[in-house]
């Protein structure tokens, strides 16, 4: 299989978790977007690492999940905190600081 | 020549007048005094330097006095720097001579005002001036003096400017003086880029490298700015309305001395004149115009003052034409100046000390019959009409009657037109005169019960006296064997001219039997005209032309609607749009900046999704751009 | 080929101390009793970011510079940023030691007994200050990382503790939050960005670190298309991290919602910790590639000078007004990375300096101005404030002055020198749209001063509170560097000159 | 021994010392203040004196490097322009602050603030004035709208807050585009033999039309909104309605000088070939200034505003002076300077007493002034006397300077501007009439006359104004050596009279 074809793919889940962004109100969810995001870049760096033949790509998509799970982390106790004063996980509802 | 008195003339006076004004209320009680005999002393030196003078020959009679460099940029030197020759002795006696004989009326006109020594501090500051004027060797130094005297025509004109119309009367003079100003500043601009120099003798001595052009430029220059300080046509206005000043102020600057300082100037500059035929020929236009005009406001004023006014405004006309007239008009034309510096002045006085005895009443139509109350008054007066009408051998008969010959000897339908000007004006100031000596002097008395008439003191007709006999004597005195013709020759080149072919269309003896008769049509037409009852009001079913002469011509309608309606609504046009389009622009900005900020503003929506939205449009924004920058 | 990995310790130990004492800071908070936590917090943040600066002084004339097997590169710009963020940390911190403005229990409910007694009782949580020194060490990594895997680790590093240290304001919770869950999403979300483009920058070089992918931009044989793909996502995530326009939307929120002295710390640090990647990444990496970036970069730099000082005009709280201010301020710096020179790189070091220092001067008396329910940020209630603290007033116009580049302020000698920089690269455009935004932006500086001094107060509840002696020092250290770099900047700017050269 | 540096910190000093006062004795800053701008007069008096008239170049000269990472130098010097605009300056101060006595009671912050900020502004003014570097002038350029802006704001009446703002935005706008063309002259001098910021080395550039002309309305369009020439000047009746009368004399007087010097030094200097260019327009501009100043000065309401206006208008002649490119026309823009400067003043000190005696500045709540404060009334009388350049009185002399300057080259533009000179007796004798003539406007009978304080500020004034009418050569001869010099660098040379002859 044409090894290009991973990088549509990859670019196309980008698209995906950058849209979703977008347009999702849960927090939770608008979190796992962004979480697919950085699987579409893991997936584009593993696949160039493939074209190449170097290792130096897969060792990055291993940094990357590490990096991705400390962003959970904070993440979901930012989320959690919202949470627990609005009773909301609306990221809509948040939005006293504008203009 | 040099001499180091001259700078006395001006400083004593100038020290005086800033002396008094220091002191204030200090030197109430003899300022007027010290004013007095400053002034005199003035004629003093003026007498001491014009007998040296008439001691030395002619052609080195005229002597200088430096006194430091004044202004001196690159090539543009000027010194402060006097002059005193034939020209100016002869003004310089004038002013200080009258001068003092003005001082010493006013010490007593003016008992009774509380400012009387501030009076005499203008006064002082008036001689200064003029005397500076005058003495000048060059067009800065004379410009100097020229506004100088202009302020302190305004200062005296609104001696009383408590009174709003006085203060407007005093504004008037000074702006229509400064619209005069204007040429004269572009006179010296026009001379300096013309010649590298403003000094008298440095533009005579270059004005043959000088083009027509300009030194027509400057010609009609010097003319604009003569109309403006001798109230010729078309800036005439303001002299009517400056009698507001004291009336000894009307007698010394507005008669004698100040006004005819465009006659000077003219005179002065006769090295210009002579090579520029078209500002001459204007310059003849215009003192023909103004000596008619004059003549017939005169014939409709019932205000004494401003009928004198009109009158001045006339005869000096008559001088303006004869400086016109080349050559040989100088001299006639400072000859009338000199006359009726005598006979006007006396007049005025005149007027003051009816005024005086009268309650400062100025309508003619509420005097009749003071001669009997005041004959002094009446017969110096009388002694100035005479004169001033110019019936031999009084003064005025000698110098107007040679500027009618010499008009009429001009060439061509020029010198037709012009000598029949002067001849009717003189038939009109015969009317007019008549009519102020009739209405004034003789008939039934028309005043109230109140009034009582009385000569007055010593101090005020003392100087009345000494003037009449100036107005009987000094024209035979001047003219006899030519006397101040060649008097003046030096200054004024009328050498050649005197050998030059000169076309006589009339005999002498025609012109004056011609004058003489007008003089008698317009005195006839005035007795039968007054000779009755005058009522006291002034008729208003008149005609049409009595109308507007009351209105002085119309001068200042037409200076309303031309001038002043359209400055004064450009003006608020203007503030208007400083305000609404100037300012206005900037505030637009402002405002499109804030109103901007307003727009971005909303796009802060506080709603984390847009904020991600603007990102990823910020994306594909320059993935855009870069696409098609580089691709 | 696998030599054993030399790290270069040496090179490594500012970062290193930081991280220490952030690791002993958490132990701390483990185990030493509530009532003593802050102040020994407070004192081993003092003392590592301290000792980090001393140990940088000590390498800031070696001459080789690759550490930890190339991906850390200590040259010039590194060093200098470093110790420019540790001394803006050091201040920071000690603003931050008025503990008062941070929640007691950051998991309490806004407004619950659980939060109430946590304040009456003291038991105050001091994880602000190890959160801050771990912050810190990213930030000093990310300016020196020289390979993508480095960079990327840095800029998270950096990021995660300021997304929790924005939501511990102890007063107007909800506002902190929000700010801490808008800076994380949008966070998270420009860094996926970062690591796509540098996947792309990776699939376009096969290469990790900075200097391989500079050969292959030099090689110019490689997909062109992978390296602008790479280069500009790369790219969003720095401009989101400096906010630039339009990356900014966060600025604003976040700055007004998290607690002022983090706001400070942030707006000063993080700027100088992103415009150090910045510039590496543009100037050793792409320099090669002007003509790519070039034109997109001027663009921005123009929307960000433009909209950021046009829209703090019409801004009425403070802090959104300076967070707008800050975005106008990264424009003019980016026309020092525009400038791809030497001057520039220079330029932009000094004004990162002075920048710093104004900020953490600015938002430090800002931490000042109150009323009983807390710090006062509304403008209008600024109103007459000269009149009642002329010091502090004077002070905070003396700051403003410099934003606005005022001579004789530090502000003004960096707008002149990173101007002169771009000027010099013929970016001739870029300089008149700076110097134009710099005179609107100037009106809303004014504006403040107009308020504090000319305004009629309408109410006497505003006080200032006499600063701590730490908030004392800070802001008038601050304020004192900002006078001496506006009116004697020749050490600095030699001791820039001498280190202005990035090592590939 | 640093002559200037010693003018410029003496203030500065004063200043220090002044805000280091304790509270209780706070009234001690007006004499501290005085005391110290009255030594910096006789300081400047001093040099005056040491001052070689015929020597060419600058003088007094110190340079000492201060950023030399950018060329930058501390560097002052003087040439007659810039002597006799500092000892214009100087001389002011002392009498502001004589004649302000009581100015700094009605502010928002006390009396020391106030001292403080006009020594400072004192510094500015020489430091402006003295540079020779042209960041360094820059430098003192903008930090001068500092103290000015904290005068206008902070002790001024009305919508003071809002004219200060005006004042500074306009100020910053201008200078920001100057220091866009400072960048770009110091680009260019680094291309051609090194950074630099020295002004004689500036001058020394070739730099092509097109750049040369940017960078020439950079420095213009700042100097321009300082002088203020038309369109730009509508910051300045603004403040001056809002400003103290000191702060007023100070902002007309010397500040805005800083601009017709600015246009001298660097306009021209640096760039002679589009100084010829702009001519042209600038001609135009300062004509339209003189007329629109003077339409509008007829117009005003407010005495302060009228006296902007007049300013407005004569800022036109100076500049029209300058463009004139005459040694006349130079001479007499500078003259305008220091005579401008002394007749504004005395306007301004006379209508801020009579309007702070009657509370206001509308010239209508006046009339018969004369009658009431015969002192107050004739010292205004002849300050504007002064300004409309009557003869004998110093503007005479420089007016007449630049007339005749400007009709060498460009007659069509002098002769309008001739016409300024009625519009001038409209504006100076319309709100004489209002104001000291006439009756005696209910509510003016008992204001008193003039203090001994105020005689003692307004008398030098007068006396200058006087002495200068007659006697400007002291003056003169120290300003044209430095305008031909200006000129001459810059290739032009005045026009020769076709009549001259020898």
């Amino acid at each position: 299989m044409n090894s290009a074809n991973y990088l549509y793919l990859s670019a196309m889940l980008f698209t995906i978790g950058a849209v979703g962004v977008v347009i999702r109100r849960n927090a939770i969810v608008v979190f796992m977007c962004i979480e697919l995001m950085l699987n579409a870049a893991n997936l584009a760096f593993v696949t160039f690492a493939r074209i190449n033949g170097t290792l130096d790509g897969q060792v990055i998509a291993f940094f990357t999940m590490v990096v991705a799970a400390c962003e959970v982390v904070v993440g979901l106790a930012i989320i959690v905190t919202i949470f627990r004063s609005r009773r909301s996980t609306s990221v809509d509802d948040a939005s006293l600081l504008k203009r | 020549m040099t001499s180091n008195n001259l700078v006395y003339l001006v400083a004593l006076p100038l020290f005086s007048s800033g002396f008094l004004m220091i002191l204030g209320r200090r030197a109430d009680k003899w300022g007027h005094i010290f004013a007095t005999l400053i002034s005199a002393s003035a004629f003093g030196i003026g007498a001491f330097e014009f007998l040296q003078m008439l001691a030395r020959p002619s052609e080195s009679r005229a002597v200088t006095q430096k006194l430091f460099s004044w202004i001196s940029v690159g090539t543009f030197q000027v010194d402060a720097s006097l002059l005193l020759d034939q020209l100016s002795i002869s003004f310089v006696l004038l002013i200080t001579g009258v001068g003092t004989l003005i001082h010493i009326y006013s010490i007593a006109y003016m008992s009774h005002d509380l400012d009387r020594r501030r009076f005499f501090a203008f006064l002082n500051f008036f001689i200064a001036a003029m005397l500076l004027l005058v003495l000048g060797d060059s067009y800065l130094n004379l410009y100097v003096g020229w506004e100088g005297v202009g302020l302190a025509s305004y200062l005296l004109i609104g001696f009383w400017n408590q009174k709003p119309e006085y203060a407007t009367a005093a504004k008037k003079a000074f702006v229509a003086n400064r619209v005069g100003d204007v040429g004269l500043s572009l006179a010296i601009m026009i001379a300096f880029a013309t010649f590298g120099t403003v000094s008298f003798s440095g533009v005579e001595e270059k004005v043959s490298g000088a083009s027509t052009a300009a030194l027509t430029g400057i010609g009609l220059m010097l003319l604009l700015a003569a109309a403006g300080k001798s109230a010729q046509f078309p800036l005439q206005s303001w002299l009517g309305d400056a009698m507001a000043g004291p009336t000894p102020v009307s007698a010394l600057i507005h008669a004698a001395t100040m006004v005819t300082a465009g006659v000077y100037l003219i005179a002065r500059s006769n090295f210009i004149f002579d090579n520029a035929p078209t500002a001459q020929l204007c310059v003849v236009i215009i003192g023909a115009i103004t000596l008619m005009f004059g003549a017939l406001i005169g014939t409709a004023k019932d205000d004494i003052k401003k009928a004198l006014a009109a009158s001045t405004m006339s005869q000096i006309g008559y001088m303006i034409l004869a400086t016109g007239l080349g050559p040989v008009g100088y001299a006639f034309a400072i000859m009338h100046l000199l006359t009726h510096g005598f006979f006007k002045a006396g007049m005025f006085l005149g007027a003051g000390s009816v005024m005086h005895g009268m309650d400062d009443e100025v309508n003619m139509r509420k005097y009749g019959g003071l001669g009997k109350f005041m004959p002094i008054t009446a017969i110096t007066f009388g002694l100035g009409y005479l004169a001033i009408i110019g019936v031999p051998p009084f003064a005025g008969f000698y110098s107007k009657d040679k500027i009618i010959e010499t008009a009429f000897n001009a060439e061509g339908i020029k010198g037709l037109l012009i000598g029949s000007a002067a001849l009717l004006g003189a038939l009109v100031t015969a009317f007019y005169m008549t009519r102020v000596i009739i209405l004034t002097f003789t008939g039934a008395k028309r005043w109230d019960e109140k009034a009582h008439p009385h000569e007055s003191p010593f101090l005020m007709w003392g100087p009345m006296a000494i003037l009449a006999i100036g107005s009987v004597a000094s024209g035979f005195l001047l003219s006899s064997g030519n006397r101040f013709v060649s008097w003046l020759a030096p200054v004024v080149n009328s050498h050649e001219a005197d050998h030059a072919e000169h076309v006589e269309r009339f005999q002498p003896v025609v012109v004056t039997s011609m004058a003489l008769v007008a003089v008698v049509i317009g005195v006839a037409i005035a007795i039968v005209k007054y000779r009755s009852q005058v009522p006291r009001v002034a008729p208003t079913n008149v005609r049409f032309f009595t109308r507007i002469a009351r209105r002085d011509l119309l001068q200042d309608d037409f200076n309303e609607v031309v001038l002043m309606r359209p400055g004064q609504a450009l003006t608020k046009f203007l503030v208007a749009t400083d305000e609404k389009a100037i300012d206005g622009a900037v505030r637009t900005v402002g405002a499109v900046v804030i109103g901007s900020s307003k727009g971005i503003r909303k796009t802060q929506t506080g709603f984390v999704r847009s904020y991600a939205l603007l990102i990823l449009l910020g994306a594909f924004g320059l993935l855009a751009t870069i696409w098609v920058v580089t691709l | 080929m696998t030599d054993s990995p030399i790290l270069q310790y040496s090179f490594l130990a500012p970062i290193m101390i930081v991280l220490a004492g952030a690791v002993i800071g958490v132990l701390v908070e483990a185990f030493v009793a509530a009532k003593r936590r802050a102040t020994i917090q407070l004192l081993i943040a003092l003392f590592t970011i301290f000792a980090s600066f001393i140990s940088l002084l000590r390498i800031r004339n070696l001459t080789s510079a690759k550490a930890a097997f190339n991906s850390v590169m200590i040259d010039g710009p590194a060093i200098f940023m470093q110790g420019t963020i540790l001394l803006i940390a050091f201040f920071a911190v000690m603003i931050i030691g008025d503990v008062d403005h941070f929640t007691a229990q950051a998991s309490a409910v806004p407004g619950s007994e659980e939060e109430k007694s946590a304040v009456q009782t003291g038991r105050q949580q001091t994880e602000v200050f190890p959160l801050t020194l771990f912050a810190v060490a990213g930030m000093m990594l990310f300016p020196a990382a020289s390979d993508l895997i480095t960079l990327f680790v840095a800029l998270e590093v950096l990021s995660l503790p300021l997304y929790l240290v924005a939501g511990l304001s102890r007063r107007r919770r909800l506002f902190s939050q929000e700010a801490a869950l808008k800076y994380f999403l949008l966070g998270a979300y420009s860094s996926a960005f970062f690591l796509f483009g540098a996947a792309f920058l990776y699939g376009f070089s096969y290469s990790v670190t900075l200097a391989g992918i500079h050969t292959a931009v030099i090689g110019g044989t490689a997909n062109n298309v992978f390296l602008l793909i790479g280069l500009l996502f790369l790219s969003i995530g720095l401009l989101f991290k400096v906010g630039a326009v339009p990356f900014h939307a966060w600025t604003p929120d976040v700055y007004q919602g998290a607690p002022t002295p983090i706001t400070g710390f942030m707006a000063a640090a993080t700027k100088v910790a992103a415009f150090g990647a910045l510039l590496r990444i543009f100037y050793v990496t792409f320099g090669d590639a002007v003509w790519n970036w070039r034109p997109i970069l001027t663009v921005i730099a123009i929307l960000t000078m433009l909209v950021g000082s046009i829209v703090a005009i019409t801004q009425r709280d403070i802090k959104r007004m300076l967070a707008y201010s800050s975005i106008a301020h990264a424009g003019f710096l980016l026309t020092g990375v525009i400038a791809l020179n030497r001057a520039g790189l220079a330029a932009t070091l000094y004004y990162l300096l002075a920048y710093g220092f104004i900020t953490i001067g600015a938002f430090g008396v800002i931490t000042l101005v109150r009323d009983s329910s807390g710090e006062i940020t509304d403008l209008n209630r600024w109103a007459g404030l000269g009149r009642r603290s002329p010091k502090i007033a004077a002070l905070f116009s003396f700051f403003l002055l410099a934003f606005a580049g005022i001579p004789l302020t530090s502000g003004f000698i960096g707008k002149f020198a990173i101007f002169t920089a771009a000027y010099e690269s013929g970016n001739i455009g870029v300089v008149v749209v700076g110097v134009l935004s710099s005179a609107i932006a100037a009106f809303f500086y004014i504006r403040v001063i107009v308020m504090m001094y000319f305004a009629e107060s309408h109410e006497d509840s505003l006080t200032v509170v006499i600063p701590s002696p730490l908030t004392s020092i800070a802001i008038w250290v601050s304020g004192a560097v900002t006078l001496i770099l506006g009116v004697y900047p020749t050490p600095v700017l030699n001791f820039i000159n001498t280190l202005a050269i990035f090592i590939r | 021994m640093n002559y200037l540096t010693s003018i410029g910190a003496l203030p500065l000093l004063g200043a220090l010392l002044i805000s280091t006062l304790p509270k209780s004795k706070a009234n001690y800053a007006k004499w501290v203040a005085l005391l110290t701008s009255i030594v910096v007069a006789l300081l400047g008096l001093l040099i005056a004196l040491r001052f070689e008239i015929d020597r060419p170049g600058f003088q007094f000269v110190e340079n000492y490097s201060w950023i030399p990472s950018f060329g930058i130098n501390y560097s002052l010097g003087i040439d007659g322009i810039a002597l006799v605009l500092i000892l214009m300056s100087v001389i002011l101060v002392p009498i502001v602050i004589v004649a302000g006595w009581h100015e700094s009671e009605g502010g928002r912050w006390g009396s020391k603030s106030f001292y403080v900020l006009i020594l400072i502004l004192e510094t500015m003014m020489i430091g402006v004035f003295a540079a020779t570097d042209v960041f360094l002038f820059y430098v003192f350029f903008e930090a001068m709208l500092i103290p000015v802006y904290f005068l206008i704001g902070g002790y001024g009446v009305g919508e003071r807050a809002a004219a200060a703002v005006k004042f500074l935005l306009y100020s910053l706008f201008g200078g920001l585009l100057m220091l866009a063309a400072i960048i770009g002259i110091y680009v260019i001098s680094g291309h051609q033999g090194g950074h630099t910021f020295d002004i004689e080395k500036l001058s020394q550039l070739t730099i092509d039309s097109t750049t040369q002309n940017f960078l020439f309305l950079g420095f213009f369009i700042a100097f321009a909104i300082k002088a203020p020439l038309w369109p730009l000047h509508t910051w300045l009746p603004d403040a001056a309605k809002s400003a103290t009368p000191g702060t007023s004399v100070l902002l007309l007087g010397v500040l805005d000088k800083v601009g017709t010097f600015g246009m001298i030094r660097y306009c021209i200097k640096l760039f002679p070939e589009s100084s010829k260019t702009f001519t042209p327009v600038i001609i135009v501009l300062a004509l339209i200034s003189i007329l629109y100043g003077a339409f509008l000065a007829i117009g005003q309401k407010d005495i302060k505003g009228l006296i902007a206006f007049t300013s407005i208008s004569h800022f036109g002649f100076i500049t029209m002076g300058i463009f004139a490119m005459t040694t006349q026309g130079h001479s007499g823009a500078t003259l305008y300077m220091v005579n401008h400067g002394f007749s504004t003043a005395a306007l301004f000190l006379v209508a801020g007493w009579i309007s702070t005696r009657r509370g206001s500045s509308i010239i209508a709540d006046f009339g018969g002034l004369q009658r009431v404060t015969p002192v107050l009334a004739w010292t205004f009388f002849i300050a504007g006397l002064s300004s409309l350049a009557l003869p004998g009185l110093s503007s005479f002399v420089s007016e007449f300077l630049v007339l005749v300057g400007t009709y060498t080259r460009y007659p069509v533009a002098a002769v309008i501007g001739t016409l300024g000179i009625v519009l001038a007796a409209l504006y100076i004798l319309i709100p004489v009439q209002k104001a000291l003539h006439g009756p005696i406007t209910p509510g003016n009978e008992n204001l008193p006359d003039i203090t001994r304080r105020e005689r003692i500020a307004i008398a030098p004034v007068i006396a200058v104004i006087i002495f200068l009418g007659f006697y400007p050569k002291p003056l003169l001869d120290v300003i044209n050596p430095a305008s031909i010099a200006t000129l001459t660098a810059a290739g032009f040379s005045d026009p020769v009279p076709p009549a001259g002859g020898r």
